[in-house]
């Protein structure tokens, strides 16, 4: 981390950046949240550690727009996001200093509260130097320490992989974490019967409360105005409990970041009710890499994306029948 | 490579020959015709009638073990390949005469016309090769001008039988070339020799081959090949030995020079 | 049993729609055994059209038929003349327990040569 | 008087239709006089790629209960390309039903050309029977429902 | 709010017999917007539109809903007698009661039920259309001919009599196509070059046309009025401007095996070649598959026999871009394969030929030098038997399902000319049914069987024999005579189906001109609009659109002509105003919708826009309306709903949606 720090005070002062996105501690030590840095001794704030989760390539929108460049501090899978971004000329490279920073698998404290962690006063084993192998929290009621792994967020046990897409410069190691298979989830619920998939959709779907917290933290959902939000289809949000979106809100959400969601798990990470929604997104790219081809979004900016591309032999929407 | 295998009736009795030469030139081409357990007579003609169930199950009974086994059905009797192939096809494709028959049947898994049926012509065709097949001639027939017969059962329906060109079949053709000898094309080939009316219409049958039989003659034949033993012995009445009619087997097994190996 | 059912029957058995008929005769002219046939393979299909099913079930024809498929496979317009032939032969052996074979005259047709085939096949054809 | 009389299940069947070939299609069933339940109502769309997913979710929720798509056939399309698109979107969002466990063939694509008068009309027969078999719509009615 | 009319017609009993037209007006008048409805007789009467004017005039419309019959028939009609009222044309909306609903639905209530809803769709939706202004685009004066057979060739002549240029695209070596292989033509027996070749000489001269043969379409881009075309010129090998046609290289070429085209394949031709005598351009391609030279680099005799130094090995293939207003399809057609129907055994003997064949042999400048012979032994046959509809109507896969037509008649002639030529000679004809219609025509066939004593014989052949001593025993049955035939001939003759020229797929593709099942060209209406196909500035000539005679061909191309020269004559033409649009401030500049774009439509610029107070310099798409066609691709790649489309926008076709589902 001070590697980090030292060299964003480097760049800051000597001009070259602007600012730095990164992340400033929380209330708790479990909590870091996104922050721009404008000055060097702002940066005694800035942590990096296995809490810093967040996506920052969805910031580089509104940062393009500032005067001057942004230091902006990305895993190798926010990496993904940004050049989605570059290719829907969304962000400007330009505007951008990359530094590719070292991941080994982000946390999921929920998953510690579920084994049962309470009163967390501090935590170590989560820093970019440490092997991440083991946690070790102190807690009001002593000190408690589990495998690293098992309180990884779900995105990381299907890491994309420890290559930054793109960067300026890489500061700290990376390592793949992958240990599950990637659409393992999705073939589960694919083997359901119909009724069992409703009734499972039907109960995680009823949880949501429409905070909008998946939409807003999504790189791909970065519409002006989302449709949700517009006249355009007379599907503006409504007190009306039975309009259009309240029902159909996540599956039209999948559908514009079909081809377009680099599967960064931002959306499930930031759900307060705990619906795995990676899942609908996931179903997408299943199905694209199956029917269209492999397919990863964010790893080049030039290629065309599956649904503004087609083949003369292309499968027939009856495919999803025949296959029973 | 190992095959199911269907002889039929008559191949254990009458054309024990047809029989005995196929198995020892599959063995001598690397091939095993391993025949299935308990097989039953496929009837000799295939049930038209669309509501006939019970006398197709014979042969879904045969086309359901070469299933279980994960091999592909060889057939070497004419009317057991038409009787079994069209059988086949109605299990695939006619959803009416699938359901009904696997109510009967009541098989683990029901079958729908998984298995590939085969002619054994085909597998010297699709799976052996005619190029391989003529590298394994230590016997060339060279010189020897044969008229194929195929009558109807191999031809016909075209569609459902999938087994050559029906109006101008060139396999047997192809297979006589493979052997080194020489095929003599004649527009009969594909006519009936009257099949089963000659047990009781013996003059209409006869009129059938002679026509037949006249006709390769008068393209040069001197000598006629079959696949079936029911045209084996409808031409014989016509030719009265005036040319030989042989099962295309027997001169496989000359060719490969299997044929001194086999008892009859 | 009435006439429409009976053609009715016809049509289930065979499966086959007269009314595709064109009336081209390609059956007739293909077909091998037309000269002993009483009614041609074209006329089937009329007859099933006109409902005059007494007539083909007395038929010679019905026992001439090869069931060798040559009007089948060149019928331009799909009808199967032999399927309506086997069909009405169908309501014959099946209905009237005609028979147009009986064990007892086998085996004066016999000789050393028969096959199995050929006899397995006949009583297909002529017997229930 | 009320002409909604509802004994029976009378299935609300939404058909979208590109002008260019289903259209015609559909206008060719009917100077052919080849009937089709009157539940099918047509709309015309320039395309079959007009055809947003929003609009079959909105019919659902309106209580349609199918939705049949056709367009010109894969190569035929009147804008050279825009069946393509309409093939991929529409695979994808019918594979989306099937995985939230919608049953299959409430949605059905079908390529219907300007001559196809017998098969526009033989597609929406085999459709509405389908969907009769199916029954009512209820599972994408309320998706979101509290158990 | 609109002011919405609404009129519903009878058309006669057409919609009345089944709709209850009345319940449909009391129950449209209920619905939001509407202040007026009515019925009427017909509406697309000159009494009907003038009830639509005087509502809209008296009422103060804004917007008006006909239930009738299709739109594809009279919107246009409505939207004219809008406009005439002072309504913006495109604030008409037509309910399709009759297709369907009313011809397709027996039930009254159930029909009356279905219009009443069809009505409320258009209701809600021209609740929501607001006016459209149609643009303009310019017309290229020129017109494209693809295809050089009589059907292109008179085409091409009539356009450019008219005053305008004219291309004419060929893909074999020279103009002419079928007719130029026929001898006589029917019903009058003139020579069918007597009366071709001064018109190809014609159309060679003419000014305005420009012949590029041995060429084909490669892309087709733009639309009616503005279309570019690349056509690639094949390298001929042979310098058109420095040969004088001596035909020198063609005598001396020592590569004579390949199978002459022109003459099906009964004889052969030199590797270097026009051909037929009468070939325009009197120039020669060299065939390079066959040519000894470009096979194997030595040889090289035509270039050192050609006085002229005319011969080129080096030429390449040529590209040629041109603009077009107007686009004639005139891709004709060729007779079917025959391996399907190897039971009359065309593959198994040479005696067995194609009535397209006969022709080639009863020509004076045919493979037999106009002899009739047989193509086995060079006999002069004495039995010939003809069979008819060989792959026409055909419901079995194996052939056409349709009936080609030319058969009944050339063979007619055919009996004719073999029975007036050689009295020797037996003719029997196979026939299904004579089919005749046609000025002389069915005179023509009396007189073949009357003067000319043709064996008519109806019924069909089930298989030629070919006998060991050469002879072909024809199978058939004489239906009349309930007996099976068996006839020995020296020469059976098949009357071949035709079916359209399997280029006509590519072409149509390019075109985006529709195609049935038969791969015929479908016209935009059976029969009113014939020639017309249903791609704007795409017209149809000849057997491409379904099967002709010659009469018949000629007689639509001048028609294909007309609507061309009709669509020439203008100077602008107002373009379809149902385009796409982008909504600025919804717009994330991601170029989602330019890559689904099929024409190129959509730009992008950096535009300052006025976001509810902030401002700020966007990409934001824009979408040129001369290019854009409507096809709604872009709105709904659009993420944001950023992209709509005019006239079919998405609160239109939600509100479509909501009135059918209500």
């Amino acid at each position: 981390m001070q590697e980090l720090i030292n060299r964003a005070k480097e760049l800051l002062e000597s001009g070259e950046v602007a600012r730095v996105l990164g992340w400033k501690a929380g209330d708790l030590p479990y909590n870091p949240e996104p922050a721009y840095f404008e000055k060097a001794e702002d940066l005694k704030d800035f942590v990096y550690n296995g809490f810093c989760g967040a996506n920052l390539s969805k910031y580089m929108i509104e940062a393009s727009k500032l005067e001057g460049k942004t230091m902006v501090c990305l895993k190798p899978c926010d990496t993904y996001s940004f050049n989605q971004l570059i290719k829907e000329h969304r962000v400007d490279r330009e505007k951008a200093y990359i530094v590719g920073v070292g991941c080994k698998g982000k946390l999921d404290i929920e998953k510690a509260k579920k084994l049962g962690i309470k009163g967390i006063e501090s935590v170590s084993g989560a820093e970019m130097t440490d092997d991440c192998d083991t946690l070790t929290f102190q807690t009001i009621y002593g000190e408690k320490s589990v495998a690293y792994a098992d309180v990884m967020l779900e995105r990381c046990h299907v890491c994309k992989g420890k290559e930054h897409q793109v960067y300026d410069e890489i500061i700290g190691e990376s390592k793949d974490t992958k240990d599950a298979e990637r659409f393992a989830e999705v073939e589960k619920i694919e083997a359901m019967s119909p009724e069992e998939k409703f009734a499972y959709f039907q109960s995680e779907l009823s949880k949501c409360i429409r905070c909008n917290a998946c939409r807003n933290v999504c790189p791909a959902c970065s519409c002006r105005k989302c449709v949700f939000d517009s006249t355009k289809f007379d599907s503006a949000q409504k007190a009306n409990v039975d309009s259009f979106e309240e029902k159909m809100f996540h599956v039209i959400r999948a559908f514009h970041v079909a081809g377009r969601c680099t599967d960064c798990g931002e959306c499930s990470r930031v759900c307060p009710q705990g619906i795995p929604l990676h899942l609908f997104n996931r179903k997408f790219i299943k199905d694209i890499n199956e029917f269209y081809g492999e397919y990863q979004a964010g790893e080049d900016t030039d290629s065309r994306a599956p649904l503004t591309n087609y083949t003369f032999e292309d499968v027939e929407p009856s495919i999803v029948t025949e296959r029973g | 490579m190992k095959y199911s295998y269907y002889p039929g009736c008559t191949l254990k009795n009458k054309a024990k020959d047809l029989d005995a030469y196929a198995r020892a030139s599959a063995r001598a081409l690397g091939f095993e015709l391993e025949e299935i357990e308990d097989w039953q007579c496929c009837g000799g003609v295939y049930p038209l009638g669309s509501d006939e169930i019970a006398t197709k199950l014979s042969s879904v009974r045969a086309l359901n073990e070469a299933k279980e086994k994960g091999q592909d059905l060889v057939t070497l009797c004419s009317a057991c390949h038409h009787v079994i192939k069209r059988v086949n096809d109605d299990m695939k494709n006619v959803e009416d005469i699938r359901t009904r028959a696997n109510n009967y049947m009541e098989l683990d898994e029901p079958y729908a016309g998984e298995t590939n049926v085969l002619h054994f012509l085909e597998v010297l065709r699709d799976k052996v090769g005619f190029d391989k097949l003529k590298e394994k001639v230590v016997n060339p027939l060279t010189g020897k001008k044969i008229g194929a017969y195929y009558g109807c059962l191999l031809l016909r329906p075209g569609k459902i039988l999938g087994f050559d060109n029906p109006e101008n079949p060139t396999i047997i053709e192809d297979f006589i070339r493979a052997i080194g000898a020489t095929p003599v094309v004649y527009p009969y080939r594909n006519e009936c020799c009257g099949g089963y009316i000659s047990l009781k219409e013996k003059e209409m049958a006869k009129n059938m081959c002679d026509k037949i039989v006249d006709s390769a003659e008068g393209f040069g034949a001197e000598m006629l090949i079959t696949a079936c033993p029911l045209c084996m012995y409808n031409l014989n009445k016509s030719t009265e030995g005036k040319i030989p009619v042989v099962y295309f087997t027997e001169l496989l097994a000359e060719a490969l020079g299997v044929k001194e190996e086999v008892e009859i | 049993m009435s006439h429409v059912n009976k053609v009715d029957q016809i049509k289930e058995i065979s499966g086959v729609n007269p009314l595709k008929c064109m009336k081209c005769g390609k059956c007739s002219a293909s077909c091998p055994s037309f000269n002993e046939m009483d009614i041609k393979p074209h006329q089937f299909v009329s007859y099933v059209q006109n409902g005059d099913i007494e007539s083909l079930v007395n038929s010679k024809s019905l026992w001439k038929c090869l069931s060798c498929f040559a009007c089948v496979e060149r019928c331009p317009r799909d009808v199967k003349p032999g399927k309506l032939i086997d069909a009405a032969r169908q309501l014959v052996v099946r209905e009237k327990g005609q028979t147009y074979l009986s064990p007892d005259e086998v085996p004066e047709l016999l000789d050393p040569e028969t096959p199995q085939q050929l006899l397995v096949s006949a009583f297909r054809r002529y017997r229930r | 008087m009320s002409i909604e009389t509802n004994e029976e299940f009378r299935p609300k069947i939404v058909a979208f239709c590109c002008n260019w070939c289903s259209y015609a299609g559909a206008d060719l069933a009917g100077s052919s006089r080849l009937a089709y339940p009157a539940d099918v109502k047509i709309i015309r769309v320039p395309c079959s790629c007009r055809v947003n997913p929003m609009f079959i979710l909105r019919a659902f929720e309106k209580g349609a209960d199918g939705v049949i798509l056709c367009g010109c056939h894969p190569g035929d399309c009147h804008y050279s390309t825009g069946n393509f698109y309409a093939r991929r979107r529409m695979t994808l969002l019918f594979s989306m039903l099937d995985y939230i466990g919608v049953e299959n063939g409430r949605t059905r694509v079908e390529w219907v050309s300007a001559a196809e008068g017998v098969k526009f009309s033989q597609t929406m027969n085999e459709f509405v029977e389908k969907i009769h078999s199916l029954g009512k719509n209820v599972r994408l009615g309320d998706l979101r429902c509290k158990n | 709010m609109q002011r919405i009319g609404v009129f519903v017609c009878h058309c006669g009993s057409n919609i009345a017999a089944t709709v209850d037209v009345k319940k449909v007006v009391e129950m449209a008048a209920k619905e939001p917007g509407v202040v007026h409805a009515e019925d009427y007789q017909y509406m697309c009467s000159e009494a009907g539109q003038a009830k639509i004017a005087a509502a809209i005039k008296e009422k103060n419309l804004t917007g008006i809903v006909v239930c009738s019959c299709s739109p594809r028939m009279h919107e246009n009609t409505f939207r004219g007698a809008a406009e005439r009222a002072g309504l913006n044309p495109y604030m008409v909306e037509i309910a399709n009661i009759r297709e369907h609903c009313s011809w397709i639905h027996k039930d009254v209530e159930e029909a009356t039920k279905k219009a009443v809803i069809l009505a409320r769709a258009a209701i809600a939706k021209v609740n929501l259309n607001t006016p459209l202004k149609p643009g303009e685009s310019r017309v290229t004066k020129r017109a494209l001919v693809i295809g050089g057979g009589i059907a292109g060739i008179q085409t091409a002549l009539d356009i450019a009599d008219a005053g305008y240029e004219v291309d004419i695209v060929e893909k074999t070596p020279s103009i002419g196509g079928r007719m130029s292989q026929l001898d006589k033509t029917f019903p009058t027996l003139d020579c069918s070059a007597c009366i071709l070749t001064p018109k190809m000489v014609e159309a060679a001269a003419h000014e305005k046309i420009t012949i590029y043969t041995y060429s084909e379409v490669e892309k087709v881009s733009g639309f009616v009025g503005d279309f570019t075309v690349d056509i690639k010129k094949k390298a001929r090998y042979v310098d058109a401007n420095k040969c004088t046609g001596c035909g020198v290289c063609q005598e001396k070429c020592p590569s004579k095996k390949s199978l002459s085209e022109f003459n099906r394949g009964l004889n052969t031709r030199s590797a270097i070649y026009t051909p037929f005598a009468q070939a325009i351009p009197n120039v020669p391609v060299i065939d390079t598959e066959a040519c000894i030279k470009m096979k194997t680099g030595k040889c090289g005799i035509c270039s050192k026999v050609c006085q002229a130094g005319a011969v080129d090995y080096e030429q390449k293939d040529e590209i040629i871009t041109e603009k077009y207003g107007a686009i004639v399809v005139a891709t004709g057609f060729d007779t079917i394969k025959l391996d399907n129907y190897d039971e009359y055994a065309y593959n198994q003997s040479k005696d067995v030929i194609t009535s397209l064949e006969l022709e080639r042999v009863m020509n004076a400048a045919g493979p037999t030098k106009g002899h009739l012979e047989r193509l086995s032994d060079g006999k002069h046959p004495k039995e010939m038997v003809f069979i008819q509809c060989v792959g026409s109507r055909c419901a079995d896969n194996r052939g056409k399902s349709y009936c080609s037509k030319i058969c009944c008649m050339y063979t007619a002639k055919h009996a004719m000319l073999i029975r007036d030529k050689y009295p020797d000679v037996n003719v029997t004809v196979f026939y299904i049914d004579v089919r005749t219609p046609g000025k002389n025509f069915d005179e023509f066939y009396r007189r073949a069987v009357e003067d000319y004593g043709v064996n008519y014989i109806k019924g069909q052949v089930g298989k030629v024999i070919p006998q060991p001593d050469g002879k072909l025993l024809v199978q058939g049955v004489d239906l009349l005579d309930n007996k099976q035939i068996l006839k020995e001939a020296d020469m059976v003759v098949l009357a071949t189906a035709i079916e359209p020229n399997p280029d006509v797929r590519k072409i149509a593709t390019m075109l985006t001109a529709s195609i049935d099942t038969n791969n015929f060209l479908t016209e935009s209406h059976a029969k009113l609009r014939p020639v017309e196909s249903p791609t704007a500035g795409v017209f149809l000539s000849g057997v491409c659109q379904g099967p002709k005679d010659i009469p018949e061909t000629v007689a639509q191309a001048g028609a294909a002509a007309v609507k061309a020269i009709g669509l020439l004559a203008k100077d602008k033409l107002l373009t379809n105003p149902c385009t796409a649009k982008a909504d600025e401030l919804l717009c994330n500049g991601c170029s989602t919708c330019a890559n689904v774009c099929p024409y190129g439509a959509i730009s992008y610029e950096e535009k300052e826009v006025n976001d509810h107070g902030i401002r700020e310099t966007r990409r934001i798409a824009v979408v040129n309306s001369a290019l854009c066609q409507g096809c709604g691709a872009c709105t709904v790649a659009c993420p944001s709903g950023a992209m709509d489309l005019q006239g079919f926008s998405n609160r239109q076709i939600i509100a479509e949606v909501d009135a059918i589902c209500r």
